[in-house]
C-alpha cells in the first residue's frame, strides 16, 4: 500500500539517464560553444577578425554529445567549422579567440587562422580546411593508437557535403579492415555552402553508408545533446572495446550562413524557423528543469558566467601581442623550435 | 564601353561563349543556384540550365575527370575551383589527362577544358586558402597556364582558354574580383594566349610581372617615373606558354630584370624565366636577374605576417633602385 | 498425343538464349582476347615487347559479354589492362599488336603503349595507367551522351582493388544523381597484384556498394559470357532508357600473374586450378555444341582464323615502320595536327 | 664490406631503423605479403608483422593522410608509392598537412614521414609511370626532396629520411634498384640531407646532377677526361634544401655550369638551380649555365623516342665541349 502511494507521487518523467553534474557540463559547454560563436560574428562584424569565418550554432549538441563523453588522452579532429570542437576539447576560448585575432597567444600562434586551429595539449588535431581532408588524417590517429597500443579514441567531425568525397570511403573502408578506434561523426546540416543535400547525395540517408564497409551506422538526432551523447557513449565503447569504427549521422542544422562572408539567400526561411524551434540549448534547459536537475536561475548564471569568459577572451585576445613578423619563417621545418 | 568588375567581366566571357556554343559549360561546387562564390557563374544557371551549368557534390578528382571524359567526347567543359587549392585533389587528373592524354592518345582525343577560379593570397584566408598552384603545375607538358590581372585581360583571356583546344589552367586573383575597368561593348572581346601586355615602355629595367602583382609594379612605377626613373613593364599574363620574344627584346633594350611574383620563390615561375634569359640573353644581363617572390612558407594567417610573405610596393621600389642605380 | 510424342524427341536443355550467329561471334571475340594475349606473352618474352604488360586470359567472358551487347557509337573505357577491351569494341589486332610494339602504325602512334590505347573512331576511350582513373573519365563521357542528347552508352571496365578508391565511390554518385547511361562494371578477378580482395575491401560483395547510391548491383559469374551478356543487356537497357547507371561485379580470374612482370608467387595453386576449370571459353564452347548452334569444327576454324589474323597481326607490327624521333613532340598540343 | 644491390640498401636502411625505433613502420600497397614491387620492403612483413608492415588498399590519398594521422601522434610511417607518380592522387594530404601542418600548428606538431618509391623514365612505362614529381612538389614550403644516386646513398640518405621530423619525400629511380655497390658492413651508415657529393674534382666546369643521370654523367666524365678536359662532377643528392655551398664554391672555380637533370626542362629544379646561381654568385659566370633535362613532352612507349626524350651521355659530352670549348 505505502509503496503503490509512494510510486503514485514520483513524477510521470522517465527518470534521468544523466546525473547533475553532466547536465550542468552539457549545458555549460553547449552554451559556451554558443556564446563564442556569437562573439566571433560581432568581431567580424567590427573588423577585428578576417578570414573565413564558418559558425557552429545549432550544430552545438553535436560537437558537446560526443566529445563530453570522451576520456583525456581521446583524439579530435574537425574542419574549418572548428572553432566549438576545439573548445569542447577544452581548448581554452582565450587560445581560440587570440588565434582568430591572429595573435601569439592564438592555439596555432597567430598562424594557423579559424580554419587551421591545433591543439596538442588537448589532442586536438586540428581543423582542416579542405573538405574531408580530415578524415584520413582522424582514421590515422586511430591507427596510431592501436599500434601504440593505448586504449585513445579518435572522433571526427564532417559535414554531409564531405560523405559525397572520396576521402570518406576509403577512410570508412580502412578503418573497417582494421577495426581502427574511430567515430566518424557527419554532421548533416543539409547544406553544403548553397547545395542542398538531396541534389549532392543520390542516397540521403548517410549513416546507410556504413553498411558498404560493415560498419555499425546509426541516424541520431544532432539537435538533441542526449540522444546524440547516447549514441557517441555506445560507439566510443565498441572503439575502445577494439571492435572498430561506427558512423553516426546527426542531423543538424546551422542557424548562420555557410561563413559569415555568405550571403545565405538560398535557404528557405520557413525551413530555419522549423530548425530554430529545435535549437539544443533551449531544450537541455527544458530538460533540465523537468528534471530537476538543474534550476532556470542556476543554468542563467551559467550563461552569464560563460559570457564573461567570452568577454574575457576577448580582452586577452586583444591585448595579446601580434607574432613577431622576424620570426615569420618560424615553424615551417621541425628543427625550428 | 561599359564599366565591369573582374568577376562580370568573367562571367560576360563564360556567357558569351556559351551562347556562342552550345557544347561550352560550366561545372563546379555551387556554380549553379548559389552562382559561384566570388559570383561569376552567377545566374547562368537560370539562362542555360542545370544540365550546362552544373553543381557538383564536392569530389575534385572526380568532376575532374568526368570532365576530361566530357571534353574527348565534343563537350567543352570549364571547370570552377571554387578555390584553385582545391585542385591539388585533380592534380592526378589535370596532368595525366589534362595535360598528357591527346599525346599518349597519338593525337586522336583533344582535351578542350578551362580549369578556372581564385588563386593566391587573400586577407588572412589561411595556408590552404592562399594557394598559388601555376608553379605546381609549371612543369605538366601539354597544359596552357595564364593568370589575367585586368578586367579586359580576364575577358579577353577567357574567351580565348574557352576557345582553345589544349587544357587550359586559369589562374583568376581572390583580391582582384572586385577590380572595375571599361570594357568593350556588343563586341567579342579577345585576347591571344601567349602574349604578354607591356604596359610601360622604359629603358632603365625590365620587370616582368603578372596577376595582382601587376596592380603592385604600376604602383611602384609611378612613383619610380616621379622619381626619375624609366622602367618597362611588362605584364605577362599568359605564363605558359611564355611571350619569350617579348621578354628577350625587353631585356636586349634595358639589360636589367625584375620579376615579380607571387608564388613561392623556391620552384616558382621566376626561377623558370631567369633560366631562360641565361639561356637566350645571357649577354644582354648587365646584372643578375632579381626575383621578388612570396617566402618560403606557409602563407601565416596574422595580417601583418601574411602581408611580409608577399612582395609589396616598398619591396619593389627597393628592388628597381638597387637593381638600376 | 503426336504433340506430347513431339515434345518427347526434344532434348532436353533449355532453349538457347542466343542466336547461331551471336554464339559464333561470342566465341570469335573471346578466343581473339585469348590468342591476342597469348601473343603477348610470347613477344614479351622474346624481347620484342617491353614496360608493363597486364594480360586479360580468363576475363574474356566479361569483356566479350558486355561489349559484343553495346551498339555503334557507345563508349567504353578500360584500365592498363586494355588490350581486349580494345579489340572487343573493334579496334584492329594490328593497331594494338603495333601499339605494343611502339610503332607509328599502332592505335596511339605508338606514344602511348600497352597502357594507354585509344582508338577515336572506335569510341574506345582508352586504357588508364592509373587505378580507378578511368571510372570518372567514362562517367563525363555518359554525361557527355546525355548533354548532347544521344543514346550512347558508356561502359568502364575496371578490377577489384580499384572498388576501394575514392574515384569509384564519387564517380557512382554523381552517375546516379544526373541518371547517366553508364556502366560500371567490376571485373573482381580476386587480387590486386598481390593483395587480396578481401584484405583490401572490408566488404567482399561490391555488388551491394550500388546500394549505398541507389543504384542497381548485381553479382555476375564473370567466367560465363551469357551470364554477363544478360546482365549487360539489362543494364545497357536501363542506361539507354535514361534510367540511369548499374553497377556490374562479375567474379572472374587472371589465368596469369598480374602483369608479364609479375612472379605470382602469392596466388595458391589449388585456386588457380579451381577457376582455370572455369575458362569461359571451352565453356561457351560446350554450350554452342550442346545447343547445337555450332560443330566442333567450326569453332576449330575459328581458332585457326584467330591464330592467323593474330600472327599477320605481329608481322604488321614487326614489319611497321618506327615513327620518326623528329616528331616527338608532334601531339603534345591540340595544334600538332 | 658487402656487395649489394639500390634496393637491398634501401631496405637494410629500413629495416634497420625499424628495429632501431619501434615506431617506424611502412605502409603502401603490396609493401607486406608481395614485399614491395620492387622488393624494398621484402620480407620485412615476416619480421615485423602486418600492424607495422601494413598493405593497404589503392587508396593513395587516404593512406597518405592516415600516414599523417600516424606522423602527428607518434609513429613514424614511410609510404612507399608503388610508383612516385600516383601519389599525384595525394598531392593534397603529401603538401598541405605534410609540407604545411607543422607551420599552421604554431609548431605543436610535426610530420616525421617519409614518402618514397620509385620515380623517373625507366624502360618503354609510358607517360603515366614515368613520371618525376620533384618538380611538382618542389616549391611546396616545409619539405625535404631527397634523390640517391648510389646504393650507398641510398641507404644513409633513406636513414637520414627516416629519422627527421620533417616530411621527406624520397625519389628513388626505377633503373637503378639493380645497381650494385660495397655497403659497409655493421655500421650505422648514414648520410646527411642537404649535402651533395663531388665525385670529381676539376676545373673546367661544373656539371650538377641527381639520380641516375649521375651515372650517365660519369660515364660522360670518363671520355671528356681521357679526351683532356677536366670537368667536376657533383651529385646533389638532397634536391631540397640545395647545397648552395658546394655549389658556389664550385662555380667559384670553374666558371661554368652544366645541370642535368631527367625532370622536365620547364618548370624543373634546372630553372631554379640557375635563378641561384645567378643570385649568388652571377659574377661567376663566365657563361650562361645550361640545362640538359628531359624534354617537355609526356613520355612516348616507343623507345627511341622514350631514348630522345631524356639526356643520354652523348647529349652531356656535347653539351660540356660546347660549354669549355
Ligand atoms: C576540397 C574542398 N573543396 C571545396 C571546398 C569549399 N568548401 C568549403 S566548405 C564547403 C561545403 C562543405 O559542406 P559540408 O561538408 O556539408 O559541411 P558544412 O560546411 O555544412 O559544415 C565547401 C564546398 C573546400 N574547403 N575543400
Ligand atoms: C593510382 C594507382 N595506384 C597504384 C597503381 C599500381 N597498380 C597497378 S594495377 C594495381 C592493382 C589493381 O587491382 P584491380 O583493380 O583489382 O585490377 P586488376 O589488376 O586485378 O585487373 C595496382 C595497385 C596504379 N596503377 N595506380
Ligand atoms: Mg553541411
Ligand atoms: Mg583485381
Amino acid at each position: 500500500m505505502v509503496l503503490s502511494q509512494e510510486v503514485n507521487v514520483i513524477p510521470k518523467v522517465v527518470p534521468p539517464e544523466i546525473t547533475r553534474a553532466q547536465g550542468l557540463e552539457l549545458y555549460q559547454d553547449m552554451v559556451l560553444g554558443r556564446t563564442f560563436e556569437d562573439m566571433c560574428a560581432q568581431m567580424y562584424y567590427q573588423g577585428r577578425m578576417f578570414g573565413f569565418v564558418h559558425l557552429y550554432n545549432g550544430q552545438e549538441a553535436v560537437a558537446t554529445g560526443c566529445i563530453k563523453a570522451l576520456k583525456a588522452g581521446d583524439y579530435v579532429t574537425s574542419t574549418y567549422r572548428d572553432h566549438v570542437h576545439a573548445l569542447s576539447q577544452g581548448v581554452p576560448a582565450r587560445a581560440i579567440m587570440a588565434e582568430l585575432f591572429g595573435k601569439a597567444t592564438g592555439c596555432s600562434k597567430g598562424r594557423g587562422g579559424s580554419m587551421h586551429l591545433f591543439s596538442a595539449e588537448h589532442n586536438f588535431l586540428g581543423g582542416y580546411a579542405f573538405v574531408a581532408e580530415g578524415i584520413p588524417v582522424a582514421t590515422g590517429a586511430a591507427y596510431s593508437a592501436k599500434y601504440r597500443g593505448t586504449d585513445q579514441v579518435s572522433v571526427n567531425f564532417f559535414g554531409d557535403g564531405a560523405t559525397n568525397n572520396g576521402a570518406f570511403f576509403e577512410s570508412l573502408n580502412m578503418a573497417a579492415l582494421w577495426k581502427l578506434p574511430i567515430l566518424y561523426v557527419v554532421e548533416n546540416n543539409l547544406w553544403s555552402i548553397g547545395m542542398q543535400h538531396a541534389r549532392a547525395s543520390s542516397v540521403t540517408e548517410i549513416y546507410k553508408k556504413a553498411l558498404a564497409f560493415d560498419i555499425p551506422g546509426y541516424l541520431v538526432d544532432g539537435m538533441d545533446v542526449l540522444a546524440v551523447r547516447r549514441a557517441a557513449v555506445t560507439a566510443i565503447e565498441r572503439a575502445r572495446a577494439g571492435e572498430g569504427p561506427t558512423l553516426l549521422e546527426c542531423t543538424t542544422y546551422r542557424f548562420r550562413g555557410h561563413s559569415l562572408a555568405d550571403p545565405d539567400e538560398l535557404r528557405d526561411p520557413a525551413e530555419k524557423d522549423l530548425w530554430r524551434k529545435q535549437d539544443p540549448i533551449p531544450k537541455l534547459a527544458r530538460y533540465l528543469v523537468e528534471h530537476q536537475l538543474a534550476t532556470q536561475d542556476e543554468l542563467q548564471t551559467i550563461e552569464d558566467d560563460t559570457q564573461t569568459l567570452i568577454e574575457d577572451a576577448v580582452q586577452f585576445a586583444q591585448d595579446s601581442p601580434e607574432p613577431p613578423v622576424d620570426e615569420i619563417t618560424r615553424y615551417v621545418h621541425a628543427e625550428d623550435e | 564601353m561599359v564599366m565591369q568588375y573582374y568577376f562580370e567581366a568573367l562571367r560576360d566571357a563564360i556567357y558569351e561563349e556559351m551562347v556562342r556554343d552550345p557544347m561550352v559549360m560550366v561545372m563546379g561546387e555551387d556554380v549553379g543556384h548559389y552562382g559561384g562564390s566570388y559570383k561569376v557563374t552567377k545566374d547562368l544557371f537560370k539562362e542555360f540550365g542545370g544540365l550546362r551549368v552544373l553543381d557538383t557534390p564536392i569530389a575534385e578528382n572526380s568532376f575532374a575527370g568526368m570532365a576530361v571524359g566530357c571534353a574527348m567526347t565534343g563537350v567543352r567543359p570549364i571547370i570552377e575551383g571554387m578555390n584553385m587549392g582545391f585542385l591539388l585533389l585533380a592534380f592526378s587528373q589535370i596532368a595525366n589527362n589534362g595535360g598528357m592524354l591527346r599525346y599518349t592518345s597519338g593525337g586522336q582525343f583533344t582535351v578542350p577544358m578551362v580549369v578556372r577560379g581564385p588563386g593566391g593570397v587573400g586577407r588572412q584566408l589561411g595556408a590552404e586558402h592562399s594557394q598559388r598552384l601555376e608553379a605546381y603545375f609549371y612543369g605538366v607538358p601539354g597544359l596552357k597556364i595564364i593568370a589575367p590581372a585586368t578586367p579586359l585581360d580576364a575577358k579577353g583571356l577567357l574567351k580565348s582558354a574557352i576557345r582553345d583546344n589544349n587544357t587550359v589552367l586559369f589562374f583568376e586573383h581572390v583580391l582582384l574580383y572586385n577590380l572595375k575597368e571599361e570594357i568593350p561593348d556588343g563586341v567579342d572581346y579577345i585576347v591571344p594566349i601567349g602574349k604578354a601586355n607591356r604596359l610601360r615602355e622604359g629603358q632603365d629595367l625590365t620587370i616582368l610581372t603578372y596577376s595582382r602583382q601587376v596592380h603592385h609594379c604600376l604602383s611602384a612605377v609611378k612613383t619610380l617615373v616621379n622619381e626619375g626613373y624609366d622602367p618597362e613593364l611588362i605584364d605577362l599574363r599568359t605564363l605558359k606558354p611564355l611571350d619569350l620574344e617579348m621578354i628577350c627584346e625587353s631585356v636586349h633594350k634595358t639589360h636589367r630584370v625584375l620579376i615579380v611574383e607571387e608564388d613561392y620563390k623556391t620552384g616558382g615561375i621566376g626561377g623558370e624565366i631567369i633560366a631562360l634569359l641565361n639561356e637566350h640573353c645571357f649577354d644582354d644581363l648587365d646584372a643578375p636577374p632579381v626575383r621578388l617572390a612570396s617566402r618560403d612558407i606557409p602563407t601565416p594567417y596574422n595580417g601583418r605576417m601574411e602581408a611580409a610573405t608577399i612582395p609589396q610596393v616598398a619591396d619593389i621600389l627597393q628592388a628597381v633602385k638597387h637593381l638600376v642605380d
